[in-house]
């Protein structure tokens, strides 16, 4: 019964299959979201988008990950282990900022907790704007991000650059770069 | 194994070369007594004295690589499976003595050879633990446990040797424990497609009992080499270890040298020592062990193809690495009060063996003006025959008549209850088997 | 060594070594069609090896040199462990033999590596895994000793070549002892796999894991040897299943056709049964086992009662 | 229905506080959260206690810096206290230890409750978790599978909302509370909303509170259908997930079309009402949620009979009733474990009418409880959702109240995880103090408390019943 519903729900959505079906392991990091983009992020896995049958899947380590997907404003006690996920993924690994908040468009909030957006941390090779952005918006941005990389390989962040330093700041500064940002 | 009590308590206390001669030698003279009284002097001695051997074998193999697990000492933790391992020869040799009174003195004499092959290998690998034992007492003074961690890095040698003769005792190929298990577990099976009931029902049982065993050592030897090698040192003098002296690390690398060899070429010990079984039926001369009825380990063969798959696929992997990043714990800062004890990393198998093992637990909350200040936990895991039989008699030495009301009040009398039926169970097997 | 050994050695490692990952990928895309989405295509697992393949490693701190050789450990104990596998019935003789409980030693070496490796880093996760994949494996090993028993019994051998050809046998489904040991070997199958409901493949949580805790701290390469391990070990138990198990016919071709599609078809079981059971409580597990212990001592019994002896 | 009135404010020096409080929770108030602010005359704690008639607050100008704790009286001003310190300096005499809350710092010992033994070491979860989860850090201290205690460390997602709010128009505070999280939006933004207007002594009329009553239900529809979604994944019974996913996807969709917003945004004003939805609309979604609700209790059906489901969800992560009052869990986790509160039954500001509580089958307060819960909860909005829906929406507003604009008002609404009370001191037109305690901090505690002594793996199962937030819990 349960099963047959199943059925019939996937009848009526009749997803096409993903033409061009790749590989792109994809971890989530909430840097002080409102919880929007991460609802908005788990219904991409419903049957309605099932953003799963192009390849994408969200992935249980940042060892295992290509992507890094930031949403949110970027708290001072978020930064830190942000860092720490990006420090841990293998290379080539990249950046993905979800959402207003990430991109840098809001700035809502006590600047004397938030440690300023996302590219100011982190190198940011997409943006995907949005207030939360819709789950279609945010599959359709992945997948053009996956081709990309299958299609211009140049462009990954290659082996040979070496291990990538993220700029380090004490959190005075960045409470002082926060304080211009609100 | 219910007359063990005393060799774990003995173990701790002896200086680590008496513990690796008293585990090598002084079991195993207990040993060749009992195949003396059996083999000998008693021969034949009929099939129950063969099913009740295999019963206290199971049981103090299973028994001992149970409690080896819920250790906290490594000594102790060691002594345990020397209970264990004399709990596979027990298997072997009453195996042996089964399949003489069936009739198949081939597999009589193969049991055979497995039992005091085995006998063999514990005294080498067991020595070469308790060797390793010492070593990593005297670069760092204590033995508990939860309180070593990361000495491979810091004596290499002693690590290394000691990490084989773990992987020996464990019985994991290409080593001679596994090559003595397997022939074992070979035996016990073909007991279990003998075409007496009862001799089937105890073959089979046996053999469950040695998988699950050696599946335990595995369990327990991933632990005690996790904790003492790997990870963070969890406490200064760990960080600090140094190598022991070339002679203790040279009788160590000379054991582990001789675990790699009986591991690698058993078939050359194993016709020879099957001849002096029972039977005297001799066996072919290989590298590895050939034997009708089973799929043959090539003991060999399997060594080197490990050993160049190995080398082969880690020199594929060697790809570039990222730059060094701590292990990931969630973004957090890593911190050492999270590494895993002993307890913690066996507590699914207690939990699951709750109703046998009948751990103790206590959890206290000091708290006060509504605030939880602490917690206070408790926990150990009694030992069975400690407390059901030694301590009640102990006990009832000195009180007499107050013993009766300790037994009958609680939980004391289903396990002792239990055992009993267990027995009872067991010889009712014997007894069919005889009739059958 | 004749055509048949020759074709079955082709598919020991063909099947083994390249197909694995079909059959994850299979299950993965059924149980997306049956949760009512489209899933990802049947080819997936490769996919994700490939890109695995070009990634870079990562270096944890702590580690030792155990970390770096684990993965290649499980994989080779795998890989041997494939060649010891009948296919049809035949195998060539790689000098490996063809013994039911070495098959069980490798596995057990793999267990070892893995779990060992979660100590190396430290990561409590991979610990917590290897714990919970250690105590299954006592049950498991038990169980699946006790399962090789009951299939060894009409030809009293252990040898794989043998015990598929028992499965020949004309009465082997007239034997309530054999059904025992259909039944015991599912729930082994399900185990050693970590398919619900003993343990959920698709977890993101950390705290769940089974199979998957050990892998956390792994990329690239490493990484992929491990998933390949996983996909390789369905392989081996399908075909174990296939050989062992299911009645064969007597002519190799007509063998290896059931050997296909069993393999198909226990693929789609396991995708079934994974898809409408929840997971078991962690716990239950061995209680699930154990079921099979008993179950299998009944067998035992009836071959005497049916005077199999 | 209690009739309505702006809240009773109390003001009392330091050395009456406690004596106060003590005599508010005697006469029947609920204690409904506590905080600090800075006035003209120095630092102010303010404890609010709801009454079945009238919201009351007390407050208390804090000369010394130090105040008598409450703790002991209502453990579940712990952690409000614990914020209050952190974020204001304010100390609490006889709350030892104070153990900081907004403040990380890294040695364990200072933030985790010592467990004293041999065996127990800590498993550390998060901020980051695998999956799609919010930020927040768990420290379990265990012994293996088994949860001895567990600390909760939170306001990773802390981005100073209450305070950026202050000194701004009160209008302006919307779009604060309404940040403060996407799955509440709705429910903070009319908590916000029915402050400011309790506060300035206005009353919404009927249509403004219609169309108030229809947002805070299309948000709790969609809410415990993801609930419902995401204890069938917790226990990994893929289908049942899926099929309440696609439900949730449905649901949001409807509030696409409805308001123009998938999470209901911008849908709240200050005074006013902006919801306009004409009949033909209101007729297609009634239809909409009635095929909705056909399909979802038939799939209930399914869940209650899927053994393997069952067999997981009872007797795990138990919430008693005792526990539940003590800690001042509020909402569906609540009411799972026997507490017969629900603040719609007391929400004159809205449009609930005789509102009775839902009460589940067995209130066993276990994880089958709280699903359970969802489940009544679920009819009951269907149930509002086509009352209201007969007739379509026109813009509304407020009318005076006769009471004159006091300086602090308190809103309370009921969110999907459970009360959520807002307080807000006008300063003017300004905002002077916006304090916002959502259902998920007043739960988050419970949760803690329900985790004991179960098994690790069973963990996120547990945590999933509660679904709580914790964007609106750390704002």
């Amino acid at each position: 019964m349960l099963l047959r519903h199943l059925q019939n729900v996937r009848r009526e959505i009749a997803l096409p299959a993903s033409k061009r079906a790749g590989s792109l392991a994809l971890r989530h990091v909430d840097a002080g979201s409102c919880n929007g983009c991460e609802h908005e992020l788990a219904a991409t896995a419903n049957p309605y988008y099932d953003l799963q049958r192009h390849g994408l899947n969200i992935v249980a380590s940042p060892r295992h990950a290509d992507v890094l997907l930031v949403t949110g404003q970027i708290t001072i006690r978020m930064v830190d282990s942000l860092r720490r996920a990006y420090e841990a993924m293998p290379e080539p690994r990249l950046v993905v900022a979800l959402g207003d908040c990430a991109t840098g468009c809001t700035m809502l909030g006590d600047p004397r907790q938030l440690a300023g957006p996302l590219e100011e941390i982190l190198p940011v090779d997409l943006r995907i704007p949005g207030c939360p952005p819709a789950p279609q918006k945010i599959a359709e941005e992945l997948l053009g991000l996956m081709r990309d990389m299958a299609e211009h390989s140049t462009t990954r962040r290659a082996f040979v650059e070496e291990a990538i330093t993220p700029p380090t700041r004490d959190v005075e500064a960045i409470d002082t770069k926060g304080a211009k940002h609100a | 194994m219910p007359l063990h009590s005393w060799l774990p308590r003995a173990h701790p206390l002896a200086p680590a070369h008496i513990s690796a001669l008293m585990s090598g030698v002084m079991i195993k003279l207990a040993l060749y007594g009992l195949v003396r009284v059996l083999f000998d002097w008693l021969a034949p001695p009929g099939l129950w004295v063969g099913i009740t051997l295999m019963a206290v074998g199971a049981l103090s193999c299973l028994g001992g690589v149970l409690y080896a697990l819920m250790q906290h000492e490594l000594k102790r933790l060691l002594a345990f499976h020397s209970i264990e391992n004399v709990g596979i020869v027990a298997l072997g040799l009453g195996a042996s003595l089964v399949f003489a009174d069936i009739g198949q003195p081939r597999w009589s004499a193969i049991a055979f050879a497995a039992a005091l092959l085995h006998a063999l290998n514990h005294a080498l690998f067991k020595g070469l633990l308790f060797l390793g034992a010492g070593a990593f007492a005297k670069a760092v003074g204590g033995l508990e446990l939860d309180r070593l961690g990361g000495l491979l890095r810091r004596m290499p040698w002693t690590g290394a040797t000691f990490a084989l003769g773990a992987m020996a005792i464990a019985g994991l190929p290409p080593l001679n424990g596994f090559a003595s298990e397997w022939l074992t577990l070979q035996s016990l099976l073909h007991l279990g497609l003998a075409s007496q009931m009862g001799v089937a029902f105890a073959g089979a049982l046996a053999t469950a009992a040695l998988a699950g065993t050696a599946a335990l050592a595995v369990y327990c030897f991933v632990k005690v080499i996790g904790l003492v090698l790997l990870g963070l040192p969890r406490r200064a003098e760990c960080a600090q270890a140094r190598e022991v002296p070339v002679g203790m690390r040279a009788s160590m690398v000379f054991l582990a040298a001789s675990c790699v060899a009986l591991g690698v070429l058993p078939g050359l010990l194993v016709p020879t020592l099957a001849a002096l079984g029972p039977g005297r039926v001799t066996l072919h001369e290989a590298a590895g062990l050939n034997i009708p009825g089973t799929g043959s380990l090539p003991t060999l063969v399997l060594a080197l193809a490990l050993v160049a798959l190995v080398g082969a696929l880690v020199r594929l992997a060697r790809s570039r690495r990222a730059a060094p990043a701590p292990t990931w714990t969630c973004g957090q800062p890593p911190a050492a009060g999270l590494q895993w004890t002993s307890a913690g990393f066996t507590k699914p198998l207690r939990l699951v063996l709750e109703a046998l093992l009948r751990p103790r637990r206590e959890l206290r909350v000091i708290a006060s003006s509504g605030v939880v200040e602490a917690l206070a936990y408790q926990a150990e895991v009694p030992h069975l025959f400690d407390t059901l039989l030694y301590g009640p008699v102990s006990r009832g030495a000195l009180r007499g008549a107050r013993i009766a009301r300790r037994v009958q009040s609680g939980s004391l009398r289903t396990y002792l209850i239990y055992l009993l039926a267990l027995l009872g169970v067991l010889l009712a097997l014997a007894r069919t088997g005889v009739l059958g | 060594m004749t055509l048949a050994t020759l074709a079955a050695g082709v598919v020991q490692v063909v099947g083994g070594v390249l197909g694995a990952p079909a059959i994850v990928g299979l299950i993965q895309h059924l149980k997306a069609r049956l949760q009512g989405r489209r899933g990802p295509s049947v080819l997936q697992p490769y996919r994700e090896l490939r890109r695995l393949w070009g990634k870079s490693g990562v270096t944890p701190e702590p580690h030792t040199f155990i970390y770096t050789v684990a993965p290649a450990v499980a994989a080779a104990s795998t890989i041997l462990a494939l060649l010891l596998l009948p296919i049809g019935g035949h195998g060539p003789d790689w000098g490996l033999g063809h013994d039911a409980l070495v098959l069980i030693g490798l596995l057990a070496l793999a267990r070892f590596a893995i779990t060992l490796a979660a100590w190396d880093t430290t990561s409590g996760f991979a610990l917590m895994g290897g714990a919970r994949d250690l105590m299954f494996s006592v049950f498991v090993e038990g169980l699946l000793l006790l399962v090789l028993v009951l299939l060894a019994l009409p030809l009293h051998s252990t040898d794989l070549l043998s015990m598929s050809h028992a499965a020949t046998l004309p009465e082997v489904w007239s034997r309530p002892a054999h059904w025992a040991a259909a039944v015991a070997f599912c729930l082994v199958i399900v185990a050693e796999t970590g398919r619900q409901p003993v343990d959920n493949p698709d977890t993101h949580l950390e705290l769940t894991m089974v199979h998957e805790g050990p892998l956390l701290e792994y990329a690239g390469r490493e990484l992929a040897y491990l998933q390949w391990s996983a996909a390789a070990k369905h392989w081996i138990m399908l075909v174990l299943a296939c050989e062992l198990v299911i009645p064969n016919p007597v002519s190799f071709a007509a063998q290896v056709a059931v050997l296909g599609g069993g393999v198909l078809l226990l693929s789609v079981a396991l995708a079934v049964c994974e898809t409408v059971q929840a997971k078991m409580r962690v716990l239950r597990v061995p209680l699930l086992l154990g079921s099979g212990v008993a179950l299998c001592l009944l067998g035992l019994a009836s071959w005497f009662a049916g005077g199999g002896g | 229905m209690p009739a309505l009135k702006a809240a009773l404010v109390e003001r009392v020096t330091a050395q009456d506080w406690r004596a106060a409080c003590e005599r508010h929770a005697q006469a029947g108030g609920r204690f409904c959260g506590l905080f600090a602010s800075r006035g003209s005359q120095g630092l102010q704690a303010n404890c609010l206690f709801a009454r079945s008639d009238q919201d009351h607050v007390v407050c208390a100008h804090v000369s010394s810096g130090a105040i008598d704790t409450l703790v002991d009286l209502f453990a579940a001003a712990g952690r409000d206290e614990r914020e209050a310190h952190d974020s204001y300096g304010l100390r609490f005499a006889g709350h030892e230890p104070m153990r900081p809350l907004l403040d990380h710092p890294v040695e364990p010992e200072a933030w985790t409750v010592a467990v004293h033994g041999h065996d127990p070491y800590q498993v550390a979860v998060g901020p980051i978790h695998a999956g799609v989860i919010e930020s927040g850090h768990f420290r379990f201290t265990v012994v293996g599978e088994r949860i001895l205690h567990l600390d909760l460390r939170m306001f990773y997602k802390h981005r100073g909302l209450q305070t950026a709010a202050e000194g701004r128009p009160l209008a302006d505070g919307l779009r604060y509370a309404q940040r403060a999280c996407a799955a509440c939006a709705v429910t903070n933004t009319v908590a916000y909303a029915q402050a400011c207007e309790s506060a300035l002594g206005l009353a919404p009329d009927r249509n403004l509170r219609r169309a108030r009553t229809l947002l805070l239900e299309l948000e709790r529809l969609y809410n415990h259908l993801n609930d419902v979604s995401a204890i069938c994944a917790g226990v990994g019974f893929a289908p049942g997930a899926m099929a309440f996913a696609a439900f949730k996807e449905r649901a949001q969709r409807l509030n696409q079309r409805l308001t123009g917003h998938r999470f209901l945004f911008n849908t709240v004003a200050l005074a006013a009402g902006t919801l306009h939805i004409g009949q033909g609309d209101t007729r297609a979604a009634r239809e909409e949620l009635k095929t909705l609700d056909e399909e979802q209790r038939r799939l209930w059906r399914e869940l209650q009979f899927a053994g393997s489901v069952q067999d997981r969800l009872g007797d795990v992560g138990r919430l008693t009733r005792e526990d539940a009052v003590r800690l001042g869990a509020v909402g569906p986790s609540a009411r799972a474990a026997g507490v017969h509160q629900d603040t719609r039954s007391e929400s004159p500001r809205l449009f609930y009418g005789e509102f009775v509580p839902a009460t589940p089958e067995y209130a066993s307060g276990d994880v089958a409880a709280r699903l359970d819960i969802r489940r009544v909860e679920l009819a009951h909005t269907f149930a509002i959702l086509d009352e209201l829906l007969t007739i379509s929406f026109m813009p509304g507003g407020v009318k005076d109240l006769d009471a004159p604009p006091n300086g602090l008002g308190v809103g309370r609404v009921e969110s999907p995880r459970g009360e959520t009370v807002c307080a807000v001191q006008t300063d003017g037109h300004t905002t002077g103090r916006l304090h916002l305690r959502t259902g998920s901090y007043a739960n988050w505690p419970a949760v803690a408390h329900a985790a004991r002594e179960n098994l690790l793996p069973d963990f996120p199962l547990i945590n999933k019943s509660f679904e709580l937030c914790y964007a609106c819990a750390d704002r």
